[in-house]
């Protein structure tokens, strides 16, 4: 499926499973691991990474600040398409 | 026998003033009470037996909505916990300089400022010497069980009346929030039996109008009312005293506390007993009047006293006061939203009575 | 027809109403509280509502209004009068009850009462009287004390930049959904006076309605305030407050008045 | 007969709750009963606790410092409390999530695998009571019908159809718990 | 491209500021007061103006945003930060100050501060939370509970006939003449929260140019309140509470945005 | 020799703050105390210092206004009456919570209530016993002529700031209103020499954040700051306790008076040696910490005590407290706005505690 | 001059001089008087009655109600004129 | 050498400056001064006095029950303060509008016409100097150089030239009091 862009690395102890990251990303990538943390909640990941396409909306609604995203700059995606 | 219930402190302070014929309760929401008007809004009093409830936007409101309501001699209350009840401290001195009746209650928390919301007994001054300005005195009940939260409920609202002065129920954050077992009393009517000659509903043919004010620009005037309200007080020691005396016929320690701390102390008795130690236990339940008389009495028997609050000492004054140099009086208490134990009790009599006295 | 035959009982036009009482109002010559004492108690007498009115005196140079008023009155503490109000029309739904409050009692340290009341849409009568200062504690700058203005402490004038603009609290409580009848009324001159009363009859009569808060702002002067004659008081009122604080309706029957359209 | 227990977990778990069929079933078995729980701000999560003293007598103080039974449902409390059970009084623990295992060797200890069987029976909401029911097992301080009757009290009318699966849970509680033996 | 080709230093594009601290936020899973706190730290962050930032925590559960926030901050009185603000701004103009205060805490018991500060125009910014109900003391009916809406203390919904409407306050304070910038604002999804962030910003901006207050209300869940999922109480959020409060300017460079023109 | 002025003591007041190098005042009219921000507003000090001068629009807000400016380290006060400092009393145990120096003037009217404009002492209790919620103390000044009213204003922010704690001037509506010769201090420059490492005024980069607050939710922590508290309040008894002895050396007879009774008494004492009774007078200027040490000591020497007040009794309380029981204590004082006169003081010792004495 | 129809009665004691009246009546009928009451003010009179219309405006205006105002029915002045 | 001296009257007679004047005369004259004033609400009328003390030593009371002197300007502070002059004392009394007079033998009783003086010079605004001058006349505790000091400090720099008119007032008080004979 289509190329990797963006992708997104989860504060798994910061995250406190609210799923708002999973309901803001547009390509559905994240989803709720079965595991829990120290705090008894279940964190996201990246179900789909390869549909991540750093746009970042999942950082921005994610209330804990547990989310930090990344994207390739925009000429290096150029180039490989 | 009246209903059995297993009831929080504050759900029982509000079923109490349902079934007490409260016509009225304002309030603010604050920790550790908010139960008191939660517990009412979800009751509807207002089709049970035509009570108002109203959340106020404040509690500088909510005791102005209490002084409203208390002009026209209606059974009215409020309850806060200790910023919002500091809040009300104008309102508060209006109502008693006006000799408005009506029902205040504190579930106090610890304090200075934000402080905890957890238990204390630190507003202990502040309800029985004045927070507000001048010359003035609340009624104050302080219940050690939900049952007496239910029941002062009741007692409060009489003994305003009876007085045409402000009653506090000082309360904590043990209390309120506990549950218990509790007999609830029987119903009474929503009708006020007291005078009612001096309230304002208009005025009718009949009579002259009626005036609810605090103020006398002529000081003399003033200092008159002063001193009606100063014999008032007077009055309230000489017939409206109570308290509980647990142990105390042979003790040769005391321990004196109210509210909560008495109930840790009633535990601490038991367990000094065990070790041998004669304690008993004076319970003030009329913080104002304060039992000083009986304090006075028992210091001709006992050896020493321990006042324990949860505060830095505050109650402590009083007894010192009562007892007046003739054996020593002591403080203990765990403060800023610590709860002492009996165990801890226990052992600061020993230390600072016992083991001195000896 | 000689003075004689004019002043004879039967041809009394116009005498001061029974509802005020003996006593000598406590105002300085020429305030505007006596006049709007006399049409409020002049509004009661003619509704024939003695019997059901309970009416609260602020904190302020009005604070002995009960000597006055022949009505059962409560004395509020400063700014409080609309939740003292509250506590008594909650559970007196049937009676009349009004409060009547100052500038600085009403708009500085009873703002947040005023506007609650107001949003909450108690089914109470508001008299409000704008004069541009705290009359009572000697001539402070009120709320709505004027730009430039002088008082006791804007001792140079009102300079906005520090101390702020003066706050329109009746446009404000117009647009709230708990009020029903606002307006602004003046005592200044025979016609405003007129106007003023209606106004005030309009607020009592509201409340049998149960469809809020009615308010009317009644702009007063304070000549000692001033420091001026109640002639000139007046004069200096009708050129500069009412151009800041212009009579008319604002709202009627619950609905805004457009502006302009003041009525 | 003064039976103090403490109840101690996280905040979703029911311990409150668990707390209150215990004082309604005393009543239903005419004791004196209080229920004291430590109380905070709105925000969910961290820990909840609360006491339960059933007594015979008149009851004096709602806070202890020890307890004869201590009902563990989590790592922080088990810290917490394990000290403060008096000798020879009982620990009950369901050992979800523990890592770090009880030692006191002057006390009964038990396990329970309480959520482990909630997650087996699909339904998370009657863990607490098949703790409860590990409990009464250890101490059969109240009789199971005043316990039902407690229930049946505390719960509202609209959840009163949920009393059997209820009363399932605490019987089959009664049969997980089992003693734990300290590792020396 | 692979994951470790793309998780580089370099590559971030997004990442938790360091305004913050490291402390994990006492919210609960999902809670707006977060996300809003994010975006103060990231404008400030961007406006590299941490060391002359002053930020005044109210009481309601950002009462610990002192613990969170890496700058100086001061916890004040339940509704009061307005006041707090004022005592600081006043003494030390050249300090950007700002209050983050709920609607409990704003529109209830704050009121009078809050009015009497956006009316003295004080060069602030205040950063409202919305969320229509008191979320750390346990849900209770706030002045912004919506008609109907069930609360702790409105267990039937509010009935606005014995509670009263919603007051929407902003839509006052955009009237008074002390105001510079007014706005609404929600944190419920990505494009929402952008937004936010760019009336925060031009929030902050504004000090500098000393004509005001600068007040921007973020619409914004409390899912524990009102008893949702995080997911459901946002999506509660857009179709009930942005209906009565929709979001938009609602003045800009102190002039009043046409109603409907909100951008 | 300083600037010699006829002032009222309320002007005093507000020019010492000026020459104290006060920031900033906060503050909401009362009578009788007015005069305070009106001759602030009317000397522009923010031309002649730059400090800062606002009329609130509450007292309310007043305080909290106070609570802000105290946070960045300024030297803020604000002023106001009974009424008005009741109003108060959430955010002064704000203030006290969060170890805040600050100076609030109570210029004492007549209560309770709306009372009287006319001058009291009624407040004591809420001045030194907190009437705002928790354990927490003001430091208490007691001035009782206008040269102390602006003195006591520096000595004010000195101890405040000494402490972290809030000062408070209890005057009332004599001290306030009357004009008498002062000699002004020497203005010193608006510049705070006291610690500043804890203010917020913006977190550099060469330091950790700053943060004001009176909340600890873990009540251990909240206890903890209280013993800090309470150990702060045992300096200021160790460190800062003052007060003025007039005859005490041969006394056999003692008012205790502060404020203006004190100055009553003064003329009581000229009046009772000429009549051959050996008065003498001691008069606290520290209300908190109250002077126990001297009265204790001075119950060794003199046969009684009148503790005279313009209230219904409560500093007396405190002198009892001190004396414990070892001589008669007993209180005079008219109230609710009435000034007794040097003689009715006189003849109330006569009567309260010479003849029982004797 | 013109037919007397109005009349006012000022109660002396009440009327504490603020000449709001004298302001306000369109005819000129009021003026002060020279004597003071008990209280030290100059009081109102009618210097002009045969000015007076009954028009009201002196008793409407005066703050303290010290003004009675009388005037003959419209008919009877009619029958007069 | 102490003097206590209450000033009372109307409330726009002048009392409150009357006594500012004389206390800041005192205060040129290098004595201990104080200046009690009763105070209201703003309202105007009413009554208003002020206690005035000059002394040589520290003044321990500002507030007193009797007095050295008594000037006094209207009736009911004729009524109110003559029982409170000292045996000895001087009662100094403006005769406008009084009606009952003073009746005590055992104080030196003087009056002073000066509102009349003043409505004559058509200057009502000098009259409270007039009434000063009378006192000074009958009691010289303060040099008139210093309450001429005392007149330029307690007046604002706007209204210094009217100070000649004061002095000339003063001095007109000195020639108008008179010797008042109570009546048997
Ligand atoms: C809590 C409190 N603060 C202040 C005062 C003093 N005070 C009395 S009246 C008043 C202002 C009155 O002004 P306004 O409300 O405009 O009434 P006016 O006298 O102008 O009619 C003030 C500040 C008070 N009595 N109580
Ligand atoms: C004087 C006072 N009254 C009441 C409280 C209790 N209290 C704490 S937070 C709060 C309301 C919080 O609601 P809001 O401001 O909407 O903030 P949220 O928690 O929803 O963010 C209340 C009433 C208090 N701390 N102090
Ligand atoms: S960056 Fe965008 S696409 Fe990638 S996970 Fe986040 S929301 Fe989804
Ligand atoms: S939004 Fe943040 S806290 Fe919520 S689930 Fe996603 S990563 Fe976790
Ligand atoms: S001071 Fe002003 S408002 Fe008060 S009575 Fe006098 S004129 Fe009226
Ligand atoms: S209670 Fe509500 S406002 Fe508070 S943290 Fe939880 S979700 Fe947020
Ligand atoms: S308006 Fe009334 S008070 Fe004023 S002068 Fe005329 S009669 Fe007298
Ligand atoms: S009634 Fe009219 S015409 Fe007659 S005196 Fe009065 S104002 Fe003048
Ligand atoms: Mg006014
Ligand atoms: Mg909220």
């Amino acid at each position: 499926m289509g190329k990797i862009r963006g992708a997104i690395v989860v504060d798994t102890e910061r995250c406190k499973g609210c799923e708002l990251c999973v309901e803001a990303c547009p390509t559905d990538v994240i989803r709720m691991e079965r595991k829990v943390n120290s705090k008894g909640y279940h964190y996201a990941y990246m179900e789909h990474p390869e549909s991540c396409s750093g746009c970042m909306n999942c950082g921005i609604i994610c209330p804990d600040g547990a989310i930090t995203v990344y994207r390739v700059k925009e000429e290096k995606v150029s180039e490989e398409t | 026998m009246g209903e059995i219930r297993l009831m929080k402190g504050n759900e029982a302070i509000a079923e109490a003033a349902i079934r007490a014929g409260c016509d009225a309760y304002f309030g603010y929401p604050i920790t550790p009470q908010s139960e008191v008007l939660e517990y009412l809004m979800a009751e509807k009093p207002h089709e049970r037996t035509g009570m108002v409830v109203l959340q106020a936007e404040s509690e500088v409101a909510a005791i102005n909505m209490v002084y409203g309501a208390a002009c026209t001699g209606k059974k009215v209350m409020t309850s806060s916990s200790s910023p919002g009840i500091s809040l009300m401290q104008e309102g508060i001195s209006y109502i008693a300089g006006a000799e408005l009746p009506c029902l205040i209650v504190n579930v106090v928390r610890g304090g200075p400022g934000l402080g905890t919301i957890q238990p204390s007994q630190a507003d202990y001054f502040q309800a029985t010497k004045g927070g507000g300005h001048g010359d003035y005195r609340l009624i104050v009940l302080a219940p050690s069980s939900v049952q007496e939260m239910a029941d002062f409920v009741k007692l409060a609202f009489d003994l305003a009346f009876k007085y045409r002065n402000p009653a506090m129920i000082l309360s904590d954050g043990v209390i309120g929030q506990m549950m218990e077992k509790i007999e609830l009393f029987e119903p009474i009517p929503r009708v006020n039996e007291f005078d009612q000659s001096w309230v304002t509903t208009g005025k009718t043919p009949d009579r002259q109008r009626n005036i609810i004010t605090s103020l006398n620009l002529d000081p003399y005037l003033q200092e008159e009312h002063n001193h009606h309200l100063q014999e008032k007080y007077a009055r309230m020691r000489r017939e409206d005293v109570r308290y509980e005396a647990i142990a105390c016929d042979d003790a040769d320690y005391l321990f004196v506390a109210y509210g909560s701390s008495a109930r840790i102390c009633q535990k601490a008795v038991q367990l000094a007993r065990k070790k041998g130690i004669k304690a008993g236990l004076l319970r003030p339940i009329t913080l104002f009047p304060f039992p000083e008389k009986i304090l006075g009495d028992l210091s001709q028997s006992v050896k020493g006293m321990l006042a324990v609050e949860m505060s830095a000492g505050q109650m402590v004054e009083d007894v010192r006061l009562a007892v007046n140099g003739k054996i020593p009086v002591e403080h203990f208490g765990r403060f800023g939203g610590v709860v002492h134990s009996p165990e801890e009790v226990l052992e600061a009599l020993e230390e600072k009575i016992v083991k001195p006295v000896v | 027809m000689n003075l004689e035959e004019i002043i004879r009982e039967e041809n009394i036009v116009y005498r001061r109403t029974p509802l005020l009482t003996d006593k000598a109002l406590s105002y300085c010559p020429g305030c505007g509280h006596g006049t709007t004492h006399r049409l409020i108690m002049e509004v009661i007498e003619e509704m024939g509502i003695q019997s059901d009115v309970i009416g609260i005196a602020p904190v302020g140079c009005s604070v002995l209004a009960y000597e006055f008023m022949d009505i059962d009155m409560i004395e509020a503490a400063h700014g409080r009068a609309p939740a003292v109000a509250t506590g008594i029309k909650r559970t007196w739904p049937g009676k009349y009850v009004f409060t009547y409050q100052g500038d600085g009692d009403l708009a500085a340290i009873g703002t947040s009462e005023t506007i609650h009341c107001c949003n909450r849409g108690e089914n109470i009568t508001i008299i409000f009287i704008n004069n541009g200062i705290y009359g009572m504690t000697g001539g402070q700058m009120a709320p709505t004390t004027i730009p430039g203005m002088k008082s006791s402490t804007s001792p140079f004038g009102r300079d906005t930049a520090m101390m702020g603009y003066p706050l329109k609290i009746t446009e404000l409580i117009a647009q709230l959904p708990g009020t029903y009848y606002v307006s602004r009324q003046s005592v200044h001159t025979p016609a405003s006076v007129r106007k003023a009363k209606k106004a005030i009859r309009k607020a009592f009569e509201n409340q049998k309605l149960n469809k809020g808060v009615s308010f009317v702002e009644v702009v007063s002067n304070c000549n000692s305030g001033w420091k001026m004659t109640p002639v000139q008081a007046n004069k200096w009122l009708e050129e500069n407050m009412l151009a800041y604080f212009p009579p008319g309706d604002l709202k009627v029957d619950g609905q805004l008045v457009e502006q302009g359209k003041t009525s | 007969m003064t039976e103090e227990i403490i109840i101690a977990g996280f905040g979703g778990q029911g311990v409150l709750s668990m707390g209150k069929i215990l004082a309604y079933s005393g009543i239903m078995q005419n004791m004196e009963v209080s229920w004291m729980p430590s109380y905070g701000p709105e925000m969910r999560g961290g820990t909840a606790n609360v006491t339960v003293i059933l007594s015979d007598e008149r009851i004096s103080s709602p806070i202890l410092n020890v307890y004869d039974t201590a009902i563990i449902l989590n790592q922080q409390s088990l810290d917490k409390f394990e000290p403060k059970v008096k000798p020879g009084g009982l620990l009950l623990f369901d050992n979800n999530g523990i890592t770090r295992y009880p030692v006191r060797k002057d006390i009964q200890v038990c396990v329970i695998e309480a959520t482990a069987e909630a997650v087996r029976m699909g339904s998370g909401r009657v863990f607490n009571m098949m703790v409860l029911g590990g409990f009464l097992k250890l101490k059969p301080v109240l009789e199971i019908e005043n316990v039902l009757k407690g229930l049946q009290k505390s719960l509202p009318p609209r959840h009163h159809h949920l009393i059997p699966m209820n009363e399932q849970a605490i019987r089959r509680g009664m049969e997980l718990v089992k003693p734990f033996t300290v590792a020396s």
